[in-house]
């Protein structure tokens, strides 16, 4: 019996090795998300809004007459996974674009490999600034924000109506930490000071611990930089110590996003953030893109559904101006390229950074995002 | 300089108490499981997940925690009958790498499928005892201290059953010699089944009262188990005594060091302190020299 | 191990090598682009469960921290590739060198602790390593960003230099890797010491009676399967052109370990076949399955329940079987 | 002085196992230790091959002190001990068994030749085993021998390090009267060859090789003389057949 177990073992693999799917005359979208492990969630919503937007577009007949098909790989918050799915997406599935998973690591690693079968990748998730900065190649483009897009306004407008004395507490890894930095660059520049930084490891469950520390250094603001469900425990355990009451709170984006907005609950009211984008904007566009969305999966949209849809219909506005889905087209179509969508109109940068309009956000009553102002 | 002793040590103690606590509620399954059985389960944390999940979905049914705590406990004691009788079963006696790597897959199969039933977003559970109270001046939630009080109380309940119960004289019995025991007409596999499933539901235990502190998610009970077994081995495997005092030693470690150096450094300090207790006493603390 | 090398017998391996050498060189023919990468990184991790199989299968050590060699050699390769000189030999010589250390430290220092303590401490150290590479955020190894941009230099051979950015290039290379990692081991395994880690696999307290001083026996052992575990975490990152710490982490060290089972321990090609197969069945399952750590996890399951001598151990002579548990 | 040792001492909490011993011995003698059970035979044994150090006393070897020096080193110096409960290793051949020995004599560790090439040890493997008569079960697994031949096989690894100086810890436990005789002649074999200390039970084969006989009881040493000195010793009949009838 066992070995008739270990015999089969193998054939199944061997079958299942040889059946590929070859691509016909279409749009190939490659699509590799972080659908197992702690980023599933918004994965998830990343997944949904590339397909929505596909969808939207084959309704309109395609692009340059050739119908989109998504292929979509799990790489499980895995660079070596990443990696592998990336190179069978370019060299089995034949795709024209791939949309990269949110772990900032795994694009890093995927960038060289995209650059080096010279294939088109835009970055919808993953924030780190290496990403646009000093890791940037020709062939990757970012329409989501990256620390400075909302650090720098968010800084500018926090120093002058928040205070001037910040502590910092944030996840000990690369992004947080590289957001930290942005942070305290542009509150340096508008005057304000860090009077303290604290940074946990991954999957703390006990913050409490630090709050005697924070407690007695006394900031203005407490500036808190970290996601998923480190984000859960640090805001319900901020709001049980009831810090809110002694400083004032802010914190990136990430803190709040749409995926663990609803596990905060009320714990999260009063936070200010900076961000580009939250469902309830009144812009046309953006109605009919929430009307759609909520029909379809009948939840509000995230930021990170927004960036997704629009890395996807951008590529297409893209396809079109070039009339070809060549990489070195596509790359020229998008530099300088604007593109009007939900959430207003965009510009790429020379850096292959879409420049974003940024909003103050503050999250009131039980954890609806409200809009302030604009901020840039 | 009192004000910084109650205001920044106190509330630390009193956190390494209480994180001390819960991982002596999973240490103290593992030690039992390893000293009875021989079993190293390295999926111990995995149960102390199901037990916030099961938790999180009985309050959803019946919104009353102090009724979800029982029902959660009882569902993963089932869970533990099951997994003891299926798969546990055929570990005795077998080399402890083969348990480290079935556990580790059963590990691996308990998370995923967490994910496919519960969904990968935190699940956010209420605190039942929201009030805090003054201690010396600092403010204190009541669910923590809640929390301590329960655990000093198992601990005791153990301590007291493993001591002066004929249960625990059998269980101690079994643990130093499984065939003589059996010669002597005690039902070991009955044993077995039961303190299995006993340690299992005490990790489900901790899991759900700690599901308003640290919510809810799969990947929970990766977190824990390391921590876990770094008391147990410190304390030596299989002993008790061990696994408690090396249980808030660590608790105590991290929460106080915490407040001068940084977390993650902390952190990295568990470890440091295992290796060099393996040097020094490679049994463990309380275990006996050459044990195992 | 074996019988008296008869000459007879030396020309039946000879011949069985050169069969499978033959049909390994032709394979990359018939497979395209993402075969040909998953191949070769198929090989290459073949080499890693084979050097764990000179501390389990042959010394009967069982180490849970193996990852961190293989990592440690993965980023000493990054760093020389990256940062001082591109050549491939330096970055091998650099990642024996360092995981060399690293193994002779953990082993010289845990060797008192005995069975399951000993794998518990090799689990911490790694853990250890672990956490420091990832928070080394600010330093060039680049922290949870992991060392990325690795330049794939050309390899020079002496006279003729093989462009290693060409995968069918790299297969052939890596193939070359693996079959002499092989006879190397083959040789430690069939030395005189060879025969000394056997003796402390089936009875360790009888071995000083002989004259062997059994903890250098064990550390040498631990360095030697270190040094293969850092060449082939070397190759990987010469391969992949990036060093992660996900490398470094205590789930691979779990994965090589079945890798090592499920093919067989106390063969050496055993694991190498085990790597093969986890390598080629973990990239299907992920890809036509959304649960596929649902069935790797099951598959750990079935290999310690159904099959703990794994596949070569399944088909290994009977009465050759060592004492299994 | 060939083997001396010198008011041995070694107890585990209260029990005195080895209280005071001392004896000196000739190249080439054969000394058997008896006594009844508990009387700290092995535990002696244990103390001079090193297994755990002596509180008091010392051993000298060829006129160096080895007092609690490891097995290993004790080894290359040709001291070699068998075992009380048989300790081969099961799971290999029973010539890799005999093989492994012979190689510890010069602990060699090479690395990077076939354990086939050592012509040395292999050729002295094979003359061990002729030797025990253990030759046609060359490759058989030591784990599947019946108990008398795993007793010559003890017996074989301990001779295979060629030593000078050989301690046999009861070699005929377990083991028929037919293979007592067998190991007789083989220990009358040896008596030229090497220097021989034996723990043993049985009077007849204590008597067939011992030139000389060491009685201890409760760690005390009773008696150390010639055979028939033993043999008339009162303390040694009272200790062994009870008080006078």
């Amino acid at each position: 019996m066992k070995r008739l177990l270990a015999v089969a073992l193998i054939v199944v693999s061997a079958v299942l090795f040889a059946f590929q799917a070859q691509a016909a005359n279409e749009i190939v979208v490659g699509c590799i998300s972080d659908l197992t492990g702690t980023y599933a969630a918004l994965s998830k919503q990343q997944v949904d809004a590339v397909n929505m937007a596909v969808d939207e577009l084959n309704k309109k007949g395609g692009v340059i007459g050739k119908k989109l098909r998504v292929v979509v790989e799990d790489s499980a918050t895995s660079v070596s996974l990443a990696t592998q799915k990336l190179e069978r997406l370019i060299l089995d599935q034949k795709v024209d674009f791939v949309i990269p998973p949110t772990t900032s690591s795994a694009v890093l690693a995927m960038m060289p490999v995209a650059l080096k079968y010279n294939k088109l990748m835009m970055v919808t998730l993953a924030q780190s600034m290496k990403i646009t900065g000093e890791n940037r190649n020709k062939v990757t483009f970012r329409c989501f924000a990256n620390g400075e897009i909302t650090g720098k306004p968010q800084s500018k407008w926090m120093v002058k109506n928040l205070g001037k004395k910040y502590y910092i507490i944030g996840a000990d890894y690369a992004w947080p930490r590289s957001t930290a930095e942005v942070y305290t660059k542009f509150l340096k520049e508008n005057g304000a000071e860090i009077i303290g930084e604290t940074w946990f490891p991954l999957g703390t469950k006990d913050f409490a611990s630090y709050f005697g520390k924070i407690k007695a250094a006394k900031p203005e603001v407490l500036l808190m930089i970290c996601a998923g469900n480190d984000a859960v425990s640090l805001v319900s355990q901020v709001k049980q110590y009831g810090l809110g009451k002694q400083m004032k709170l802010a914190a990136d984006g990430s803190l709040v996003s749409a995926d663990i907005i609803k596990a905060h609950g009320s714990n999260a009211d009063g936070i200010i953030i900076a961000d580009f984008y939250v469902s309830s904007m009144d812009t046309p566009e953006n109605k009919v893109f929430v009307k759609n969305y909520m029909a379809r999966y009948k939840d509000a949209p995230s930021k990170m559904a927004l960036s997704s849809y629009e890395g996807v219909m951008w590529v297409a506005q893209a396809i079109k101006q070039a009339g070809s889905t060549d990489t070195d087209k596509l790359v020229k179509a998008l530099e300088g390229s604007t593109y009007k969508g939900p959430q207003g109109t965009k510009k790429m940068g020379p850096d292959h950074q879409a420049a974003l309009e940024v909003y103050m956000i503050q999250i009131a009553n039980g954890g609806q995002y409200k809009i302030l102002e604009r901020a840039n | 300089m009192i004000d910084y002793l109650i205001y920044v040590i106190l509330p630390q103690v009193l956190h390494g108490l209480v994180w001390g606590t819960v991982i002596a509620f999973i240490a103290l399954g593992l030690t039992i499981i390893f000293g009875l059985m021989d079993i190293v389960n390295f999926a111990h944390g995995e149960y102390y997940m199901v037990g916030a999940f099961m938790g999180y979905t009985v309050m959803s049914v019946i919104p009353n925690f102090w009724i979800a705590v029982p029902v959660a406990v009882a569902c993963v004691a089932v869970l533990g009958l099951f997994t003891e009788f299926i798969l546990f079963r055929r570990l005795y006696g077998r080399d402890p790498i083969f348990h480290l790597l079935l556990t580790f897959g059963l590990g691996m199969m308990f998370r995923e499928a967490a994910q496919l039933i519960w969904g990968a977003e935190t699940k956010r559970m209420e605190v039942p005892v929201t009030a805090t109270v003054e201690l010396l001046g600092t403010v204190y939630p009541v669910y923590r201290l809640l929390i301590l009080g329960i655990g000093i109380c198992v601990i005791l309940f153990i301590w007291y059953l493993l001591r002066y119960t004929s249960a625990g004289a059998k269980i101690r019995a079994v643990a130093q010699d499984r065939t003589m025991a059996w010669a002597l007409g005690i039902k070991v596999p009955l044993i077995y089944t039961s303190v299995f499933v006993g340690g299992v539901a005490l990790a489900g235990f901790a899991g759900i009262l700690m599901s308003p502190i640290n919510f809810v998610y799969p990947t929970m009970g990766v977190d824990v188990i390391l921590r876990a077994f770094i008391v147990v081995v410190i304390g030596g495997l299989g002993n008790v005594m061990g696994a408690l005092f090396a249980s808030l030693l660590i608790g105590e470690v991290e929460a106080l060091a915490s407040i001068w150096i940084s977390p993650t450094i902390a952190e990295t300090l568990v470890f440091v302190i295992l290796i060099i207790t393996m040097i020094v006493r490679p049994a463990g603390l309380f275990g006996k020299a050459g044990e195992r | 191990m074996a019988k008296l090398n008869s000459v007879s017998n030396f020309k039946k391996t000879f011949l069985v090598h050169a069969i499978i050498l033959a049909a390994l060189a032709v394979l990359p023919l018939f497979l395209n682009g993402y075969h040909q990468k998953l191949a070769v990184e198929a090989i290459i991790l073949s080499v890693f469960a084979m050097s764990l199989d000179l501390v389990m299968g042959y010394a009967g050590i069982a180490t849970f921290g193996h990852a961190a060699f293989f990592g440690i050699g993965g980023y000493a390769m990054g760093v020389m590739l990256k940062f001082l000189f591109p050549s491939i030999w330096l970055g091998l010589i650099l990642a024996g060198f360092c995981t060399a250390i690293l193994a002779f430290f953990i082993g010289f220092v845990s060797i008192r602790a005995k069975g399951i303590y000993f794998a518990i401490l090799t689990l911490a150290f790694a853990e250890v390593v672990y956490r420091i590479i990832f928070h080394s955020y600010n330093t060039p190894l680049g922290g949870s960003d992991g060392l990325v941009g690795v330049p794939t230099p050309m390899l020079h051979l002496g006279l003729v230099d093989i462009d290693l950015r060409k995968t069918v290039n790299f297969y052939w290379v890596a193939v070359a890797f693996a079959y002499l990692s092989y006879l190397t081991c083959k040789l430690i395994v069939g030395s005189p010491f060879g025969s000394i880690l056997s003796g402390i696999r089936e009875n360790e307290n009888r071995v000083p009676f002989l004259g062997f001083n059994v903890k250098w026996s064990k550390v040498t052992a631990f360095v030697l399967a270190g040094i293969f575990a850092g060449f082939s975490g070397a190759m990987f990152t010469a391969f992949k052109t990036y060093a992660d710490t996900e490398q470094l982490n205590f789930l691979l060290s779990g994965k090589v370990i079945v890798m090592a089972l499920i093919g067989g321990i106390g063969t050496l090609i055993g694991p190498m076949v085990g790597a093969v197969v986890i390598t080629i069945f973990e990239s299907i399952i992920s890809t036509y399955f959304r649960a596929h750590h649902l069935i790797i996890g099951a598959l750990f399951v079935i290999v310690v329940i159904f099959m703990p001598k794994g596949l070569f151990g399944l088909f290994a002579r009977k009465d050759r079987n060592n004492n299994g548990s | 002085m060939f083997f001396e040792v010198k008011e041995l001492c070694r107890s585990f909490g209260a029990l005195q196992a080895v209280n005071n011993v001392s004896f000196t011995l000739d190249e080439g003698t054969t000394l058997s230790i008896i006594g009844p059970n508990g009387a700290g035979k092995t535990t002696l044994f244990n103390v001079i091959t090193g297994v755990f150090p002596p509180d008091k006393g010392e051993v000298m070897f060829k006129g160096t002190h080895v007092t609690g020096m490891p097995p290993d080193k004790l080894c290359h110096r040709g001291i070699a001990r068998s075992f009380q409960i048989t300790n081969i290793f099961q799971g290999l051949s029973v010539f890799e068994n005999i093989r492994l020995a012979c190689q510890g004599r010069k602990a060699t560790k090479r690395m990077f030749s076939h354990v086939s090439k050592l012509k040395e040890p292999m050729e002295e493997a094979e003359r061990i085993l002729d030797l025990l008569g253990l030759l046609d079960l060359r490759d058989w697994r030591a784990g599947t021998l019946s108990h008398g031949d795993q007793r010559y096989l003890e017996i074989g690894m301990t001779l295979a390090a060629k030593p000078s100086l050989v301690l046999f810890d009861e070699p005929t436990a377990g083991m028929t009267p037919m293979e007592t005789k067998a190991t007789i002649e083989l220990i009358h074999k040896l008596k030229g060859m090497v220097t021989i200390i034996i723990i043993e039970h049985d009077i007849n084969m204590v008597f067939a090789v011992s030139d000389r006989i060491l009685v201890m009881d409760q760690g005390n040493v009773l008696a150390d003389g010639l055979p028939e000195e033993v043999k008339a010793n009162e303390a040694v009949k009272a200790a062994y057949f009870g008080e006078e009838i």
